[in-house]
This record gives structure tokens, C-alpha cells and sequence, in this order.
């Protein structure tokens, strides 16, 4: 099976991003591909290279990057979401005339059109949120 | 054509499952992830309408055991009827069923 | 082969964003070439409510968008009448939202459809891809 | 020691509404604000709720009119005895209750 | 003079942040020379129920804390009766949390009261600020 | 009468940054003082300045920080729930070893000691949430 993966919401306020990396990370070790994960909404905060959680706990921005890493995944961030809030990779933090970028490893930004692919694409969608 | 839908919020908290469960379909699955687990303990307050989907409408309603067990709940506090998975059951039951429907 | 997408709102508008950026998606959406339907329930039959004015909350009126949506090609948008009714509201309380039929010598038609819960949930059925809100 | 409480979630869709009116002492005041508002509207299915509130227990019910003008709910709709107030009335709630509680 | 101030919790352990992050909050102001009580309730009982174990969803298990607030002078844990009820759970569901009474020759009492709803509303009408999450 | 305002969630996703801002404004237009505003959980996200939304939507984050310049008010983000969520200053940046910072004019990082002495502070302290 194909899958996309949507997540909706940010690192620790709302499960949904752990329950996302977990279900993936499962998908996976059956064998089943994962077309794309797209962060929307205030789901592009996975994005940031800037956390620093506590060493007892979990970094779920590193997990997302390593997992990509792993196993060769497309983490997309929404555009129009990261600049609402203020998620920026280096050549559209220089387009913007801001001093600083803050994306993590692994994720790059796109267009929704991205999301819309993966709808096509996969087998299956499945969506994380609040 | 049988579709799983995916409920994360607690059944005393939102409408989600409420609202899920009136636009299920017979043949249809139910997985309660997240906080949506508490609503799986046998003796609370939306047992009948869980025991109503199972029994009346024939739809089959799962729940996520690593969620159940963070928060403290023993497997055998489950409402009868109700089956227990973990994230590769979740995986299989992506698979199982054509769609998902996220009730968030 | 088309595919069938559901956008399923069933929140309220500018107590969070999620209706804004749904609107966002389907905007997008509509430039590829699939079935794309509006699922309107719960309390997101208050983002095609007639009237919104978001001014003294300092926020953008992205209600007139719906209006647009027949020139983008998406005319099913689909809204529980249950809902309505729960809230005190309806159909005279949702905006007119028309497209021009190319196949009927551009007649305009509602895109507003009010129908059942029973019909929403067939409808629901039918969909190969739904995304939330 | 009167307190003000607010409330800014729609009630078909959350529980706070209901928690606060169960918790709610009579001379209290509750503000209902964002998409609590929705509840306001005559004809809605908390009505009863909001009318017992306001004439079994003496609770004061509010309603913030940017919020409802946002959502295109003209004033004319909102529920008899629930009075509409503007930011500079929910300061002055503030200051007229010597506490306030927000139900999240 | 010092305020009294209520920590409310309202919402189910790990599926949201909030159970963690006002229990950082309590723990701070443990430091402050203030009158302390937290209150579960809805969900929030959920908070402090016996044996949660969040390894599998990739969490840490915070709920041992709440043994330590005793050591913080934070005794007073109240717990809504009807919340619990509503939910299939009794007191004995939930972690026997104890502090050491010092002006009692350092007795073992139970930090967490089971109360009505009725008795809580009381108590949330008696408090100066009320932190909710 | 003075003012401690909590806000709890981040822009944009929920209106609780909106409404603690009108409600703010309105205390302020009314001679009240505003003796501190306390980020905490999501709400640290008002606090960067790599945000660009649409040019016909409000920029929040810019707006807190010129209410703050305007009424010297004291916008405190909360460490703990910053470093989380990858919200950072200069000299936390450094101090944690990362190549770039990202909050916005007026806000300051610290404790949530910050937040209890407001509740003890002001006369009456005001949560906005999700």
C-alpha cells in the first residue's frame, strides 16, 4: 500500500504528530510505502530545527528527520501555512529580507498542490489532527 | 466500499464520536485513538451508545492499546465488544478498509 | 481515473483557522482534474453563514470566496440539515452560493445543497479521499 | 465575590459550556466569547440550558458582539435575557467580578 | 497576604500537552509562599489515575510527580466525584498520592479529596486566581 | 485595576492570540494597567518574527510587539514551553549550541515563576486558551 500522511497540528501541544510518526514507523516495518508527509495548519511546526525539549523526553522534530533519513521519506511543509507562523527554510527566508531560517533537516517547503498529489497518488490517506 | 473512521477526542469532552457514529455506515469500522480511548471503558456514560453501534448498526469498533495503556487503563476494562490494537493493528486496518475519515 | 475528494468541515469560522485554511486547500485543489465536494456538518455550517463580519475582531472576511467557488468548477457543496437545526439556523441563513451550468447555456444553479444526515453519510461513502479540518 | 467565567467554545461541539453552568454560583456572570457565541442564538439546542441558568439559578449570561457579528449572527438572534457586550464591556466585567475562571 | 490559587484541569493525560505543562507550573509555584490546590475534573481526572504507562505512544510518564507534591507543601488534590462516574471510574482508580503532615507528627494523609460537584464549585468560588490549561 | 494576561495557544490556529490582544488593547484604552503578558504552551509561537502572512491578514506576532513598544508592556514567552517548540533568543541559541534565533522585538524569554508572581501582582489575571 501507498500512503500520504497528513498532519495537522504541532510537536507535544497535540498528540497527533506522535501518533502520526508511530503509525508511520509502523506502515514501514510492514513493508508499505509512504508516498508523502504533509505538515499543514500548525502541523508545519515539526518543521523546526530550533527545539531543545527536555533530555528525558522525546524530540519529535529530530524523529521526523531521521526518519526521513531512514527511509528516504518526502516531509513537506505547507508554504503558506509556514509563513503564517513562522516556519522559514534559507532561500525563502532570504526572498522575505529575514536575518534567520529555522527548518529542520529532512523537511523541505511546498505548495498544497503537494497535498493534492498525494490524495492521487497513494492508496490510502490518512489524516492526524486535534 | 467499507470505510474506517478515525476518532482522537474524548467522547465527554467533543462531539466527535457522536457525530461519527450518526454517519457511520453497517460494515464500517471505528478506531478510537488518543483520548478517544477513555470512551472505550466498560461502565461509563457512553457504553450504550458504543454496545448500539456494535450491536444495532453492525459496525465493529477498535481501540489503540498503547493509548489505553498510557493513560492507565487495563485492557480488561474494555467494553465487551470492543478490540483492541496496536499501531501495526491500526496498519492493518488502513488496509482492511478502502478509506479513512478522520473526525477531528 | 478521477478521484472522488471530500472536504469535511465541521468547525466554526475565526475561532480557529481551520476553516480559512480548508478554503485555502480547495482553491488549490480545484486546478487538478478530480470530483471535489464541500461536506458542511456539525458547526461548520457556520462558514457559508450569510453575513460574517470578522472586522472588530480584526480578522479578514474570507467569506465571499464560497461565492467564487462555481468559477473554479467546484459546485457541490453539501450541508446536513440536522446541523442547521441543532444550531437555530436555516437554509435562509446560509449564503446563495450559485454557479453557471456550461452544460445548461449557463443557467445558475445553488451549489448549496441541504440534504439528511442519512444522504451525508451515503455521500460520505462514495468519497475515495476525504481530508479534515 | 462574584466570579466571571468565560467560555470560548461552541457548546454543540465541546462540554465547557455545560461544566460551566454545572459549577456556576447564583450572582456569577458568563461570557460566552470566539465560538461560544454560537450558543447565544435563539432556537439552538442549549437554549434551555442558558434559560435555566439565567432564571432558575440568577446567573448572568453575556455574549461578545464581535464574536457574533464575525459568525453573521445579527443581534436581533441572540436568546432573550443573554446581553451582548463589546471588548470594552468584557474589561469592564472584569473589573465589576473580583475573579474570573476561563473554561478551556 | 497570601492568594489562593487553583491549578484547573480539565483535560485527559498525554492525547494534549496541558496535564504536563501545568504540572510544571505547580511545581513552581511551590516556591512561591502561596495557598495551592489543584482540581480535576471531566477529563482531567484522568490525570491522576493509577498505572498509566505511555512507553508505546513514545512518551514520558510524568504521573509519579504528582506523588512528589507533598514535598512541595501541595496537599490539597480535588477530585470531582461526578466527573469520575461519568467516566466508569472510582477513587480507587486513582493514585493514592499522601503527604506528610508536619504539624501532626508527620502522619501519612491523603493529599487527594474526592468531592461533589457542588463542593466544587464552592471551593472554585473561594479562590483569588484560577489557572486553567 | 492591573492585568496579568496567560495566553496559551500559538497565532492564528485558535483566536485565544486575537482576543487576548483586543482584550488587551481595551483594558489599556480604559486607563488599566497591563502588568504582564505570560506565553505558555503554543503560546510562545506569538513570539517569532519569521512570520509573513498574506498582506490582507494581520500579523499578530508584529502586533503584540507594537502594543508592547507603545504601552511598555512586559511580553514574557516561558522557557520550558520555548525550548520545546523551538521558540529562541540570541543568547539561548548560543547557549544551546544552535546557528540561529528567532524571536520578535518586545518579547523576552524566562520562568514560570514570571506567571505565578503575575497572578500575585495583578488584580486580576485573565486566561485565554483553546
Amino acid at each position: 500500500m501507498k500512503y500520504t500522511i497528513m498532519v495537522n497540528e504541532g510537536p507535544y501541544q497535540h498528540q497527533s504528530s506522535d501518533t502520526a510518526l508511530q503509525f508511520a514507523r509502523a506502515a514501514l516495518e510492514k513493508g508499505h510505502e509512504i508516498f508523502r508527509v504533509f505538515f499543514y495548519h500548525d502541523g508545519v511546526n515539526n518543521g523546526t530545527r530550533l527545539a531543545v525539549p527536555p533530555k528525558d523526553d522525546r524530540m519529535l522534530q529530530k524523529e521526523w528527520s531521521e526518519l526521513a533519513e531512514k527511509h528516504g521519506l518526502d516531509l513537506v511543509i505547507c508554504i503558506a501555512a509556514a509563513q503564517r507562523r513562522g516556519l522559514m527554510d534559507a532561500s525563502e527566508a532570504k526572498r522575505q529580507g529575514l536575518n534567520a531560517d529555522n527548518i529542520a533537516a529532512g523537511f523541505r517547503i511546498s505548495g498544497l498542490g503537494q497535498l493534492i498529489e498525494g490524495g492521487i497518488e497513494s492508496d490510502r490517506t490518512i489524516v492526524f489532527g486535534d | 466500499m467499507a470505510m474506517l473512521h478515525i476518532v482522537n477526542k474524548s467522547p465527554f469532552e467533543r462531539n466527535t464520536l457522536k457525530s461519527c457514529l450518526g454517519h457511520a455506515l453497517a460494515g464500517d469500522s471505528v478506531l478510537l485513538i488518543e483520548d478517544a480511548v477513555i470512551g472505550a471503558v466498560s461502565g461509563s456514560s457512553v457504553v450504550a451508545e458504543l454496545q448500539q453501534a456494535i450491536n444495532g448498526n453492525s459496525i465493529s469498533i477498535y481501540a489503540l492499546g498503547p493509548d489505553l495503556t498510557a493513560r492507565g487503563v487495563k485492557l480488561e476494562r474494555v467494553l465487551e465488544g470492543i478490540q483492541v490494537v496496536d499501531y501495526a493493528g491500526f496498519v492493518d486496518l488502513t488496509v482492511a478498509n478502502e478509506k479513512t475519515q478522520s473526525w477531528l | 481515473m478521477a478521484k472522488k475528494f471530500m472536504y469535511l468541515n465541521r468547525k466554526a469560522p475565526y475561532g480557529t483557522v481551520y476553516a480559512l485554511e480548508s478554503l485555502e486547500v480547495v482553491l488549490i485543489a480545484a486546478a487538478f482534474e478530480q470530483e471535489v465536494s464541500l461536506a458542511f456538518l456539525d458547526d461548520g455550517v457556520y462558514q457559508i453563514a450569510k453575513g460574517q463580519n470578522p472586522k472588530a475582531v480584526g480578522m479578514k472576511n474570507f467569506s465571499p470566496t464560497y461565492n467564487a467557488l462555481g468559477d473554479y468548477g467546484i459546485t457541490k457543496l453539501y450541508v446536513e440539515r440536522e446541523s442547521l437545526a441543532e444550531r437555530g439556523l436555516s437554509e435562509e441563513d446560509l449564503m446563495p452560493i450559485v454557479y453557471e451550468d456550461e452544460d445548461d447555456d449557463y443557467a445558475e444553479k445553488p451549489s448549496v445543497q441541504v440534504i439528511s444526515r442519512a444522504e451525508m453519510a451515503q455521500i460520505m461513502a462514495e468519497q475515495d479521499v476525504t481530508f479534515s479540518f
